[in-house]
C-alpha cells in the first residue's frame, strides 16, 4: 500500500503526466491552445514507428519463443473477450441501448497505444524489464474487439447490410496497426545493429515528444470532456473507471497463467485495461454510425485514458509485482 | 465566354466514408470530383473540431462534384445510399461552367 | 430523391473571430454549420498567405451553414453583428437539399 | 438585412498556377478573392491526394471570387486564358451578398 | 566599443540570424519556399515548451525568492507603461490615427518570445548566466500591454460597445501564454530529474530547431514587407529602430534598480525592446478590427524583429555588461 | 560480383530500404497508413536543411578548389545533356508522343535529393570519404535539365505562347533549390564552429528522419503505382531501369575525366542515375501543361527511385570503387 501509493505520487509528478494537466487545464479554461491536426499525426506516427521498432529489436535480441505466440494468442483471446464482460457491466451499470453499448464495449476490448506506451516509461524508469514482443501482442489486440462488437451489435437481429468486406480490410490494415506491425517487423529484421543508426532519433528523444504528444491528449480529451458532459451520466462514468479495473483483471490471469515477468504482467494488465481511441472509434462510424460518438470518444478518452495514466498504471504494477512473475 | 447550365453538389461526410461516397460516385459514373479539407463543425450530434485529433474518426470532408443536370439524379441516389445511415449533408446548386466538353 | 429548397450561407472571416460567430449562430438557433480552412486571400486589406503563419492573427476561415429559407433573416442579423466591424464576406445561395427534416 | 446580387466563381487549380490565376485576376481588376486548400480530387486524369505529397505539382486548390455581375465577363475571360491549357473546373453560382460596397 | 562591434559580427555570423536572412531573401526574390503553416506552429510549440520547462527547472534549482517576485512586477509594470511610451513617440514620429497607433504601441509593450530565445541563446555561447525566472518575466510581460493599447484607443471616447468579457479570458489565456508558464510550472515541479528524462529533446537540438524557426520568420517576414512595403512611411520605419532603444533604456533602468545580473539585464533589456507578433496582432483583430494590420504585424515583424536579432542583441549585451549587474 | 551482392543485401537490409518497402506495400494493401502532407513537406525541408548544411560545412572545411568549379560544371553539363538522351531512349523503346517525351526526359537529366541522401548514407555506413561539394554538384543538376526538355518539347514547333519570364524565376528559385544552395553557404559561412551548435540537430537524428521520409515515400509512389499502373507500358517500365544505367555511365564517365574519389565518383553516378520528382514535376505542369503527370511521376517515383534505392545504389558503389578514383 506504501509502495503503490509512493509510486502513483511519483507518476503523478512525472512530465508526462503534468502535460498532459496542462493540455486538460488549457481546454477547461478555453485557452485557444492547440495542436495542429498534422503535427498531432506526425507526433502519433513518431511513437508507433519507434514503439514498434524497439519491441522488433528487442525481440531479435532474445529470439522467438513459444511464451511470445502463446502470449499474442492470450492477446487476441482477451481481445475478444473483454467486449462480451464489457458489454454486460454496460448493461447493468448503465442505460445504454444496444447499439452504443455495443461501440462503448468495443473500444474497451481494444488497447490505447499510448497508455501502453506510458506504461512502458514508468517500467523503464524503475528498471523494471519486459518481454519485447509485447508490442506485437499489443498491436495484435487493436482489431479483434471490433468483431466482437459488431456481433453483440447485430445480434439477434436481420442483419439488413450484410457487414461488406471493405471493413475487414480498412480494420485490420488500419494505417497504426500497419505502422506497429512493420516497424516492429523491420526492427526485428535490423536488430541492435539498425537500433544504433537510429537510436539518437527513436531512443533519446522519446520521452519529450510523449509529453509533447499527452498535451494534445489533454487538450483533445477536456475539449471532449468539455462539450461532451452532457452524456456522461454517472453510471458510465463510474463504468469508465470500474472497466479499466476489470480489464486488468482478466489481463493480470492471463499473465499469471502464462507465466510473464512482472514487467510483461504490468503491461498485458494495461493493454487490458486500456480502452481504444483511434482504431476502433473510426471503424465505428463506419460500421456502427448509428452508435454516438460522443459517448464511446468522451468515455475512452476522457475518463478512462486518464484513469489509466494516472491511477491504473501504479496500481497495475502493484499488482503485478506482487502477484505476477 | 460561353458557359453551359450545371449542378454543383457539396457533401459533407465523415471522413471514414471518403472513399465508400467517392466509390459510389466512381460506380454510378461520376468520375469529377473535389475534396476539401473541414476544420470543424457543429450538428445535432454537436460542435467538433480537428484540432490535435490523431483519428480519422472525428474528421469530416466535403466533396464537391460538379456535374451535368441530367446526371444528377443518378448522383444523388449513389451518394443517398452512402450518406444514409450517417451524419452529413448534401446540397445541390445551379451553375454555369466553363468548358462543357469537360462534363 | 426527394429535394427541399434551401440556403446555402458562406461566411468567410478572420480565424480569430470564428469563435465569436459560431457562438452567435447558436444564439440565433442555427446549429449545422461547417468550417473550412482557408489558405489565403486577397481583398480591400492586401493579399495574404497562412503558409509559415504561426498566430491566428493572419488567418481566415470559411463558415458555411446550410439552412431552411425561413431562418435566414436571423442568420445573417447575428452574423452581420459579429463582421460588422471585421474584414469578411457574406454570400447566400440557393440550394436544395437531401433530408429536409435536418434542417 | 439588405443583400444585392452577385456571382460566386469557383475555380478548382493546379497549386502551380495558383500566382498565374490570381495574378491574372488582379490584372483583370479582380482583387477579391479566397483560396481554399484542397485535399484530393479526381478528374479526366484520374485520381489523386494530396497525402503524403511533397511536391506541389501534385497539389490543387479552389479559388472562390465573389464579384459584381458587371466584372463576370472580364474575370471569366482572365481565368479563361490562365486555364485553357491546363486540368481545372470554373464554375459560377449566383449569389446575394452583404455589404455591397465592398464588391 | 571593439567588443560591441565584434560581438555584432560574432551575431551575424551565427546560423540562427543567417538562417533568418535566407528566409529574407528567399522571399524578396519570390521563391515558394515555404514552411507549412502546420510545421510552424509544431516548431513554436517546441520553443515554447522547451524554454519555459528550462526556465522552470532553472527556477527549482536556484529557489524562489523576493528578486523574482520584483522582477515580475517590473515586466508587468513595463508592460503596461511601454505602449504609453510609444504611443507618445509614434504621435510625433508619424502620422498615425489614433487607433492604428494605439494598436502599433500594444506591441511593442508586449514582447517577442523568439527574440528572447536568441537573446538567451546568445547568453550561453558567451558563458554568462541568467535568472531562470526570466522566463516568466516574458510570459508576464505578453498581455499586460494589450490592455494599454485599448485604453488609448478608446479614452475620451463614447466606448460603445464595451469589452466584452471573452475578450480578457481570450488575451490571458492566449495559447502561447498558457504553454509558456504550464511549461514552466511543470518544470519547476519536476525540476533537474525530470528535466534529465527529456534533456535530448529539449536542449541538444534547440538550437538547430530555432535555426529552421527563424527560416520560417524570415520567409514571413520578407512576404510581409514585399507586400506591405507601402504603409511603411519613413517615420513608421525609423519608429521601428528608436522604439527598440527607448523600451530597452527602460528595460536597463528596471534592471539596475532590481539588481538584477548581467545576464538577466541583458534579457529584460531584450524583453522592453521587442515587440509581439503572435498574441497582441491576435487581440488587436478582435478588439481593434479597425486598425490596419498590414501597419502593426509589418512593423514588428519586419523592422523591428530584425533589427533586434541583429544589432539590437550585441547592443543590449554591451550595454548590459558595462552598465547592469 | 561477390562484393555488390553483399552490398545489395546489406542495403535491402537496411532500415532506410525497409521502410520504403513497408509504405509501397501497405498502399499496396490499401491499408489507410499515411504521412500528412504538412508533416511530409517539414521532413524534406529538415533534409535538405541539414544535407546542405553539412555540404557547405565539409567544403569549409576542405576549401574551394578547382575540383569543385570543374565538377560543378559538369554536373550542369551532364543535366543539359541527359535529357537528350532520355528523349532518344524513349523514342526507341516507347510509343510516347513528343510531349510525354520530353516531359519524362527532363526528369531523368534532373536529380532526386533524397537518393542522394540515400546514397550519402550508404557510403557513410562502408566509411567512404567524399567530396563534401557534391552537394552544390546536386542543387546545380536540379534545373537545367527543364531547359533540355521544353527545348525537346517545343523545337521545331511554332512557339505560340512563348516561354513567359516567370517560369525560369520559378524554376531557378524552386524552393528546394534555395533552401538547398542557402543551407549549404550558411554552412560553408559557419563552418565547423556553426556545425558543433546544431549537429545534435541536424546529424545524429538524421537515419532516423530518413527512414520516416522513405515510409512516406513508399506511401506516394505505392499510391502512383496502384491508381496509374495502366499507363506503365512494359517499354516505359523497361526504359525506368535501363535509362539510370545509361545516366550513371555518363556519370561514371564524367567522373573518370574529373578525377574524383570513389565517393565522389559514386555519388554523381547516382545524380545522374536519378529522377526528380519535385522540382522538374512543378515545373512540368506550368510549362507542359498537355503532358500527362502520371507518366512522369510514376516512372520516376515508382519505378526509377526504387531501383536505385535498392539495386542501383550499390552497383554504382560497386563500380566506382573498381573504375573510379
Ligand atoms: N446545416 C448545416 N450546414 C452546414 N453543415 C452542417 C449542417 N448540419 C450539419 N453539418 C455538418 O455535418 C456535421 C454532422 O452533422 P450532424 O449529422 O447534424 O451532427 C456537422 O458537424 C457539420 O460539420
Ligand atoms: N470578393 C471576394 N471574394 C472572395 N473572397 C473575398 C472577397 N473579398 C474579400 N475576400 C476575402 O476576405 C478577406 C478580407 O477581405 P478585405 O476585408 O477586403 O480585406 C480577403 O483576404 C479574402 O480572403
Ligand atoms: N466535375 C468535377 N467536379 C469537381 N471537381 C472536378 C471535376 N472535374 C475535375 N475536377 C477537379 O479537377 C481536377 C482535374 O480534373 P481533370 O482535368 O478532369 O483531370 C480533378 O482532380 C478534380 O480535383
Ligand atoms: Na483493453
Ligand atoms: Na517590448
Ligand atoms: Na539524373
Amino acid at each position: 500500500m506504501d509502495t503503490i501509493l509512493s509510486l502513483a505520487a511519483t507518476n503523478l509528478l512525472s512530465p508526462i503526466i503534468l502535460f498532459f494537466v496542462l493540455g486538460l487545464v488549457a481546454s477547461f479554461l478555453r485557452s485557444d491552445l492547440s495542436v495542429p491536426e498534422a503535427a498531432a499525426k506526425a507526433l502519433s506516427i513518431y511513437l508507433l514507428f519507434a514503439i514498434g521498432y524497439k519491441g522488433g529489436v528487442s525481440v531479435s535480441d532474445h529470439g522467438i519463443d513459444a511464451s511470445l505466440v502463446l502470449t499474442l494468442i492470450a492477446g487476441l483471446l482477451l481481445s475478444f473477450v473483454l467486449p462480451l464482460v464489457a458489454f454486460g457491466l454496460l448493461n447493468v451499470m448503465t442505460g445504454l441501448g444496444r447499439t452504443d453499448a455495443a461501440a462503448v464495449a468495443g473500444h474497451y476490448g481494444s488497447i490505447s497505444i499510448v497508455t501502453f506506451v506510458a506504461a512502458t516509461s514508468v517500467l523503464q524508469s524503475q528498471g523494471i524489464a519486459t518481454e519485447g514482443y509485447m508490442v506485437a501482442v499489443a498491436a495484435g489486440m487493436e482489431a479483434p474487439a471490433i468483431l466482437s462488437a459488431l456481433w453483440l451489435a447485430t445480434r439477434g437481429q436481420a442483419q439488413e447490410q450484410g457487414t461488406e468486406s471493405g471493413l475487414w480490410r480498412e480494420i485490420l490494415l488500419n494505417g497504426s496497426i500497419v505502422l506497429l506491425i512493420g516497424s516492429f517487423l523491420i526492427g526485428f529484421i535490423t536488430g541492435p545493429k539498425g537500433l544504433a543508426d537510429i537510436e539518437s532519433f527513436i531512443v533519446s528523444p522519446f520521452k519529450g515528444v510523449l509529453c509533447l504528444f499527452l498535451l494534445d491528449m489533454g487538450l483533445v480529451a477536456g475539449r471532449g470532456l468539455r462539450t461532451s458532459a452532457s452524456v456522461l451520466r454517472p453510471g458510465l462514468v463510474l463504468f469508465g473507471v470500474i472497466m479499466p479495473l476489470v480489464g486488468s483483471a482478466f489481463g493480470l490471469a492471463a499473465a499469471v497463467l502464462l507465466g510473464l515477468s512482472p514487467g510483461g504482467t504490468m503491461l498485458l494488465m494495461t493493454l487490458s485495461a486500456s480502452a481504444s481511441y483511434i482504431a476502433v472509434p473510426a471503424a465505428m462510424r463506419v460500421a456502427l454510425p448509428e452508435a454516438n460518438p460522443s459517448i464511446y470518444l468522451t468515455l475512452s478518452l476522457g475518463i478512462t485514458f486518464p484513469f489509466n495514466l494516472t491511477l491504473g498504471i501504479p496500481l497495475y504494477l502493484t499488482m503485478a509485482t506482487a502477484w505476477g512473475g | 465566354m460561353e458557359t453551359s447550365t450545371a449542378k454543383r453538389v457539396e457533401i459533407i461526410i465523415e471522413s471514414p466514408m471518403e472513399s465508400r461516397l467517392t466509390d459510389a460516385l466512381s460506380e454510378a459514373g461520376v468520375t469529377g470530383y473535389t475534396v476539401l479539407p473541414v476544420l470543424g463543425g457543429s450538428g445535432r450530434s454537436g460542435r467538433w473540431s480537428r484540432e490535435g485529433q490523431v483519428s480519422r474518426a472525428g474528421g469530416m470532408v466535403a466533396v464537391i462534384c460538379i456535374i451535368r443536370e441530367e446526371l444528377l439524379d443518378g448522383l444523388l441516389d449513389a451518394a443517398f445510399k452512402v450518406v444514409q445511415r450517417h451524419i452529413g449533408v448534401v446540397s445541390v446548386t445551379d451553375c454555369q461552367v466553363l468548358r462543357t466538353e469537360r462534363f
